[in-house]
């Protein structure tokens, strides 16, 4: 069994369904399972990166704040930029991460042995 | 050559346990190996009091590619919030962590999703 | 009050909301809530449909609660919390979604 | 005044359970009744032993609703097709035909639908 | 407990979901309760009514079949016209409904006292 | 055969097909099942986009089996059936969904 590369792609926005958070779960366990981890936030997944999220009152915990934590796990947080300026936010309305095309999203794909979709 | 599915929707509920049964069952026909990893609401698919008259039965199906070869496991953690217990699942198939799901797909030649 | 249309899935996602653009009337009230208060910010045509329909006198809403758990805002007189939203089900005949 | 729901989606999958129990809630404290109907894997949020660590319980949520007096009944055939029983779902509930759901609709003077 | 009159409104394509299989259960439990019922198709529910479903080789029951019975059960029967269009389906292509407008979805919608969703 | 876009949800209610339209390259498929099958019927958008698609040499395929489910047809050379489905999986190298 040789070592693998995945892309976990998350396309849906955090709370509404449990997709984004049950993406985290998942993705910690496979960074922590030494798989080498990229990480893109595409469509509405890029809500994910959206900060001053305050689920609070919702009894929900908040995934930005679980996303923020990526690096430490060695995986890469990448946020598909044509999807963010779709939903009219900015680059700076989200909490650190690298932007990228479809160009680049493409490159991404192409360096991955499975790309693992939450949607 | 072995194929992986991750199928995080339920029985019954969505089309996506069918189209991976028969995608599965043709892959076990030529001789591949199968992995299936069950996340979310899709350990439900392992629920071996499920009964469904002058239905298909999907826990069957599930039972019927297990027999055949594939290995199937539920998410453990997702079983235990949905209220889902080892007892409650089909025979041949287990609950599992993500160590499962991480040895599956570093054995896998071709991964596919289904979710929402 | 008349007929209240719930939109509850993303308006990026889903084309959901557009039935109840289509049906609602001056006196009807349309609420996002969940995903679907990333209306906020769209799509244009979406922008472009709720303005047309204000003007008209429909009401449009969003759910406080789930704005705020994603970082999102809209103009305060738009807003309501899940007690305004108890009381717009009250005050409305039917609920459509 | 009289509020139903019908909850077609199950627990920790979809919000609507909680947008369902945030609504309930307050209509109960206002003194009205409350009445819900679920369908398909709707049922799966009466399920006993839902266990969610460091997170909400929504069975337990649905247990207080019961307390607090709403009327919560589970559609039977939906239940029997996912494999759940009338002894895994939490007390004061029921496992229920559609006539249970009539019946609703007949007391109701508000009517919610969650789906997909 | 005054008798009420519903809508089934179902707005989801047979197979994909069982949506439209689900609400068929549903209403058809209602109008033998006696309670007055219409069910309307609209989005993508118009496709419970198109001609030539062939769903045995998914081990899936007819729809089609099911929904033409309506009438024996006292429940009308409308499909949303601007729904089937904009699909690129024709009238002759449907079983026997009645289609309707925006303003007559409507019209219905206030006959009724409660619409209950499929979608 | 390079990566294979995996399209399950009606593309009149979703918009996810938008992403595998993007990304989709010269030798990559797009390939509709489930309820995503609609898209023999468009919306017209899509039609264009696939057309586009197409003349670069993007394959496109529907599944037979959920075709025929809904009363739908395709041109021939663009449906295939759960075997071809299963050839097409092995084919690829990837699979996006």
């Amino acid at each position: 069994m040789e070592a693998k590369k995945v892309m976990i792609l998350i396309r849906s926005a955090p709370y509404g369904m449990a997709t984004a958070g049950e993406g985290f779960r998942a993705l910690i366990g496979l960074a922590s399972m030494g798989i080498q981890t990229h990480v893109v936030l595409a469509d509405d997944g890029v809500l994910v990166a959206h900060k001053g999220q305050a689920p609070e009152a919702l009894g929900m915990h908040k995934l930005e704040d679980a996303y923020s934590q990526l690096a430490d796990f060695g995986a890469r947080l990448y946020v598909h930029l044509p999807s963010l300026t779709k939903r009219g936010l900015l680059k700076d309305d989200c909490i650190s991460v690298e932007f990228i095309s479809d160009e680049k999203l493409r490159e991404l794909i192409f360096e991955v042995d499975h790309v693992i979709t939450f949607n | 050559m072995t194929i992986g599915f991750l199928l995080r929707t339920g029985p019954y509920t969505s089309q996506n346990v069918d189209t991976v049964y028969h995608l599965a069952k043709r892959f076990l026909a030529k001789g591949y190996q199968v992995r299936m990893f069950l996340y979310e609401d899709g350990v439900f698919n392992l629920a071996k009091e499920i009964q469904s008259p002058q239905e298909r039965n999907l826990a069957g199906m599930m039972a019927e590619l297990v027999r055949k070869g594939a290995k199937i496991r539920g998410c453990g953690t997702c079983a235990k919030f949905r209220g889902l217990k080892m007892a409650d699942i089909i025979e041949g198939t287990k609950l599992a962590g993500i160590v499962v799901f991480s040895n599956y797909l570093k054995e896998c030649d071709r991964f596919l999703s289904f979710g929402f | 009050m008349e007929n209240l249309y719930l939109v509850t899935r993303s308006t990026f996602e889903r084309t959901a909301w557009q039935l109840a653009a289509r049906l609602a009337k001056p006196g009807d009230t349309v609420c996002f809530i969940q995903d679907a208060v990333l209306a906020v910010n769209g799509p244009k045509e979406l922008r472009g449909k709720l303005g047309e329909l204000e003007s008209t006198g429909v009401s449009v809403k969003y759910l406080a609660e789930d704005l705020a758990a994603r970082g999102l805002s809209a103009p305060q007189e738009k807003v309501i919390n899940y007690d305004g939203f108890v009381e717009l089900i009250e005050k409305s005949k039917r609920i459509v979604s």
